[in-house]
């Protein structure tokens, strides 16, 4: 069988699978919807919840959206360092040194704290 | 993607799949059990069952103008990237398929979770299930990158990133004896990857249930299925990754994949009842600060052992 | 019909209650937790996981209301219990029973479906909103308010309490959140007028010229801090840490001897006494020191043991080490200094009247962690409110 | 098959990107740009760059995630409980756009585009790794110094304590990597490289049309994104058709990958910033940060 036919296969299943739980719960469950706010522990909202949420950690989200990129060439250099030997070890070990002083840097700014 | 696959793995992998997610379900109620002190903890085995079937008996539940759209984009992706990332799991020496880059789709479809919790946090429009779904981004900011130098360190070590050929690799000697660090932090994001236990948070009491707090019905049933099927994904791609996949004595490969499978699942059941949940404002900085360098050690050393 | 049947008796065979409790009715609350462990179900969070909502106590108006508001969240098949405060486990038993057979009657759960009001989306009980700019379906969109960070964004107001698990019988706490860090909070009492303060018992006994051992008295002061530390650990997400402090609680009230239970509180608490994770995840937060004492007027173990969370948990592990050797102990009960303080002043009033300031500026899970930490015991306000103590009787 | 997918995917990409514009839910807006891209990484798994593919899904799932952190932190009304529109000059925008892609377009059609030489290498993406650690050793270490001065840029923009927070410089967006998709005809339905060119290039004006015409920066980079998903289908169209035995196509792929990212950050920062001081996340009212 080929390949990409199994895993539409096995999706397909899932889907199936899926939608037999929502059928089947149309079917046999108590009828009605129960409209509910949302729990507050008893309590009533006064505003709806999607607003403008304040994350105090988006400095990590930067540092992360830079530091990740590192991954974009390190998968590809674990295929080859057998194969090339000690240049590329030195090479992307000293590019996640680089990396590193940035981390090392946004720590010390008190990136990575932030309650 | 080439070669062809075995029709049997096509069959196989559903059936182990939600065979471990009940298994790990079941393993995890009579834990509970035993940690209340029931008389019978065995009893508690057909709870999750009992569970399922009130999901699908119970009335639907609407919360106030929700994004129906995006809440069932989340629930349901849940289930849908823990399969995409079973099939390139190795039952033994056969995944569905066989990809050149396996750990790095697996990779690719854990991080879906991301979207998924946070899609089901937000779409209900509820704060608690809101704050619940913020604190999972917060996690992934905090186990991504550890995670991703645990695959990549393994990957490193057989020199492909083929999964089969990883397990291949560790022919007489498991990573997991020279990579201690990175098949410990491994597991540790595996944990993190299914909110489970003391990574847990995005789900946890404190907000009373968190991302999930408004799931009822099918939702939840699709939902909680989707993060025990992650569990077990996490585990079994352990057995490959650090655990020399399907070798293993007298016994033929594929049961010494579900063994070994079934082995680090029940430690990650087990570490939720025995250590408690980790809040991220709190753990973000040893993250960073200790978990990179020391995979970045390790990845440093498996570098130069396997230098020609 | 018959499919559904059949799960609907299969999923009523273990329910997942939703406990809400009642102020002056610790007593009940404790005999219905114990008894739900007993049958090994599993209690539930919030009402969209329960069909079981168990009511031990009678609640006054403003709280029914808010347990009224979660009834109507659930979904059905749903069935209510409420047992009075005065209800033995026996009564509270067959409670539940009954309750399980009324779960598993898919028929008349249908016919209780079909009475429900027909709600698409939306519609609270008792709240008449009109529609307007400004206000989508009916509910205004947030506003936004200054923050420590320099972002002005938007802030909920999110009420915590009454109905809520590991949380203090009767509180409500209403957060102001900016994402989740609580720029402000304020305080209230929901509860009934009436009730017994169940953990002061032995020491209003001792006062009112009942004879009480000085045992008996340390038995209701261990149990009353490892109801605390259970609750404790539960919201720091340590269930089944959680669940061994409830039954050793149990224990200690059900008498049992002290050899027995010293054996295995020792092992609980140097478990939690020794856990690096627990301290590092509960301390430098919520501290009190000495300036917080004096406005507050504080007593009993938050004053005795000031410091930050952990330091407080400490305090109840070290308080129930002693209380717990002492549980043989005939002598009669000299002085008021009950599980909180002096049971004469209602301590738990400091405790609540210091919440607010505590827990400004404090990230969501730490600010439940520090209500955990002091868990006030609203009993006492309720007993205090029916029979007002003079000072120095 | 492949020509199937490979239009099913097409109209998912396009019609994700065009939805960013038009949803008023934030949250829907950077799922729609997130669908987008998946189709792009599934597109590039359709052509053997099974490693780019894959990356691209996962790198996008975290990015996409990232960028509603943001979009729902600065931009009003970010569920779309209160429809609104905040767009300006929306029909110069359109027509711009439109010109650019049908410019894109002919100019696709009507180049002679050279033959395709050599063919995939057996392992892809050991290719790419021999090409990254060898003759594009260079590339990497550029982008090294780059991600370690967005980090700290970034940093010191963004946080509170960050010292120049008084003192916004607003220089956004770096400009796009090379992109010149536009010469060549050829015919038929089948996938070409001039379809995978003419999907870049819809992707290209849908996200130009979104840059040029929306208010708030973080829409703008929306925009800019989806433009850089184009030049992702364009570098993996050339490196498949054109040159599959050099690595080329996949570093481009690669670097553009690489500058999204840079780009998000940097933006994130400036616009925290930028919030912190205005109180507002829109162009029109930061043109006097100008000179």
């Amino acid at each position: 069988m080929q390949p990409y036919l199994a895993v539409l296969i096995l999706l397909g299943s899932l889907g199936i699978a899926i939608a037999a739980v929502y059928i089947l719960s149309r079917l046999l469950a108590v009828p009605g919807v129960v409209g509910v706010g949302p729990f507050l522990s008893g309590g009533l909202p006064s505003e709806h919840a999607v607003s403008r949420f304040h994350v105090r950690w988006y400095a990590v989200t930067m540092v992360f959206l830079a530091f990740d990129m590192e991954m974009v060439f390190m998968y590809p250099w674990a295929l080859v360092v057998a194969s090339i030997g000690v240049k590329a070890v030195v090479e992307m070990f000293l590019f996640l040194g680089l990396l590193m002083v940035g981390v090392v840097y946004a720590w010390r700014e008190g990136a990575l704290r932030w309650a | 993607m080439r070669e062809a696959t075995a029709v049997w793995t096509v069959v196989a992998l559903p059936i182990l799949l939600a065979g471990l997610a009940f298994a790990a379900a079941a393993f995890n109620s009579v834990l509970r059990a035993v940690g209340a002190g029931h008389p019978e903890p065995a009893r508690a085995l057909t709870d999750p069952l009992r569970e399922a079937a009130r999901s699908l008996i119970v009335q639907r539940r609407g919360t106030l103008a929700p994004d129906r759209l995006l809440t069932r984009i989340g629930v349901i992706s849940l289930p849908v990237a823990a399969l995409l990332a079973a099939v390139v799991v190795p039952i033994g020496t056969e995944p569905v398929a066989r990809l050149r880059i396996g750990v790095v789709w697996f990779n690719a479809m854990e991080v879906a979770v991301w979207g998924a919790v946070w899609l089901t946090g937000w779409g209900v429009n509820s704060a608690y299930a809101l704050i619940g779904g913020y604190r999972f981004i917060a996690q992934g900011l905090a186990y991504e990158l550890p995670h991703m130098f645990a695959l990549i360190t393994a990957a490193l070590g057989a020199g492909s990133l083929d999964l089969t050929k990883v397990a291949a690799a560790q022919d007489g000697l498991w990573f997991v004896v020279w990579m201690p660090v990175a098949f410990v932090v491994y597991l540790f994001s595996a944990l993190a990857m299914a909110f489970w236990g003391p990574l847990g948070h995005p789900v946890a009491g404190d907000l009373a249930g968190g991302a999930a707090v408004e799931l009822s019905g099918p939702d939840r049933l699709v939902f909680l299925a989707g993060r025990y099927m992650l569990l077990v994904v996490a585990a079994a791609v352990a057995v490959p990754l650090f655990l020399g996949g399907g070798a293993g004595p007298l016994l033929p490969a594929w049961t010494w994949s579900l063994v070994k499978t079934c082995a680090v699942l029940a430690a990650l059941v087990w570490a939720r009842h025995r250590l408690l949940v980790l809040r991220m404002d709190r753990f973000m900085e040893l993250s960073w600060m200790v978990l990179i360098p020391a995979m970045l050690l390790q990845a440093l050393v498996v570098a130069i052992v396997v230098l020609p | 019909m018959g499919l559904s049947a059949r799960l609907a008796r299969c999923a009523a065979g273990r329910p997942r209650p939703l406990i809400a409790a009642v102020p002056g009715a610790t007593g009940v609350r404790l005999a219905a937790e114990a008894e739900v462990r007993r049958r090994g179900w599993r209690p539930a969070s919030s009402p969209g996981e329960t069909g079981l909502l168990l009511i031990c106590g009678e609640p006054g108006a403003a709280l029914d209301e808010a347990i009224e508001t979660v009834w109507w969240a659930m979904p059905g098949p749903r069935a209510q219990v409420r047992v009075d405060a005065a209800a033995a486990s026996a009564e509270i038993a067959e409670a539940l029973d009954r309750a399980v057979i009324g779960l598993a009657d898919v028929a008349a759960q249908r016919v209780a479906a079909g009475t429900r009001p027909a709600m698409g989306g939306w519609s609270p009980p008792a709240r008449h909103e009109e529609h307007h700019m400004g206000a989508p379906a009916g509910l205004a969109m947030a506003d936004r308010a200054a923050d420590r960070d320099g972002l002005t964004l938007d802030v909920l107001r999110v009420p915590l309490g009454p109905v809520l698990a590991d949380w203090p019988a009767g509180l409500q706490v209403v957060m102001t959140l900016q994402g989740d860090v609580v720029q402000g909070a304020e305080v209230e009492v929901v509860g009934t007028g009436e009730g017994v303060a169940f953990w002061d018992e032995p020491w209003l006994a001792a006062r009112e010229g009942r004879t009480v051992t000085s045992g008996a008295a340390a038995r209701r002061l261990a149990a009353a801090h490892l109801d605390s530390v259970g609750r404790l650990l539960g919201v720091a997400g340590w269930p089944s840490a959680a669940a061994r402090a409830g039954r050793l609680r149990d224990d200690v009230l059900a008498g049992r001897p002290a050899a027995r239970v010293t054996a295995s509180y020792g092992a609980f608490a140097r478990r939690i006494g020794r856990s690096r994770l627990l301290r590092w995840m509960i301390r430098d937060f919520g501290v009190i020191d000495d300036a917080v004492v004096d406005r507050f007027d504080l007593t009993g173990p938050a004053a005795r043991h000031p410091g930050d969370v952990a330091a407080r948990l400490a305090g109840w592990l070290a308080e129930t080490t002693a209380a717990i050797a002492a549980v043989d102990d005939e002598t009669a009960l000299a002085g008021d200094e009950g599980p909180r303080g002096p049971v004469t002043r209602a301590p738990s009033a400091g405790l609540i009247a210091a919440l607010p300031a505590l827990l400004e500026g404090a990230e969501f899970s730490a600010a439940r962690l520090i209500i955990a930490s002091l868990d006030p015991d609203v009993d006492q306000l309720v007993a205090a409110a029916v029979s007002p103590e003079a000072p120095d009787a | 098959m492949q020509a199937v997918a490979f239009w099913g995917l097409a109209a998912v990409a396009v019609a994700g990107g065009i939805a960013v514009f038009v949803v008023g839910s934030m949250a829907r807006a950077t799922f729609a740009l997130l669908a987008s891209f998946l189709a792009a990484g599934v597109e590039l798994l359709l052509i053997d760059l099974h490693y780019l593919g894959a990356l691209v899904i996962l790198m996008m799932i975290m990015e996409m995630l990232i960028m509603v952190v943001f979009m729902v932190m600065y931009m009003m009304n970010p569920a779309g409980l209160m429809p609104m529109v905040m767009v300006h000059n929306n029909r110069g925008a359109l027509a711009i756009s439109a010109g650019v892609f049908v410019a894109l377009a002919t100019g696709i059609l009507l180049t002679p585009w050279p033959q395709r030489r050599g063919s995939p290498p057996r392992d892809v993406t050991f290719d790419l790794g021999q090409a990254l650690m060898g003759p594009k050793m260079l590339v990497m270490m550029v982008i090294g110094v780059a991600i370690l001065a967005t980090m700290i840029a970034s940093v010191v923009l963004a946080t509170h304590r960050g010292r120049y927070d008084r003192h916004v410089r607003f220089d956004r967006a770096e400009p796009e990597p090379d992109l010149d998709p536009a010469r060549g005809p050829r015919r038929r339905c089948r996938v070409t490289l001039e379809t995978f060119l003419l999907l870049a290039a819809a992707l290209f004006a849908v996200g130009l049309y979104g840059a040029l015409s929306q208010q708030s920066i973080v829409m703008v980079m929306m925009g800019l994104e989806l433009m850089v998903n184009g030049v992702l289908i364009a570098g993996g169209g050339f490196w498949y058709y054109v040159a599959p035995g050099t690595a080329d196509g996949q570093v481009l792929v690669l670097v553009a990958i690489t500058v999204m990212a840079l780009e998000m950050a940097m933006g994130f920062a400036v616009v925290t910033a930028l919030f912190r001081a205005r109180d507002v996340d829109v162009t029109d009212d930061a043109g006097d940060l100008k000179g």
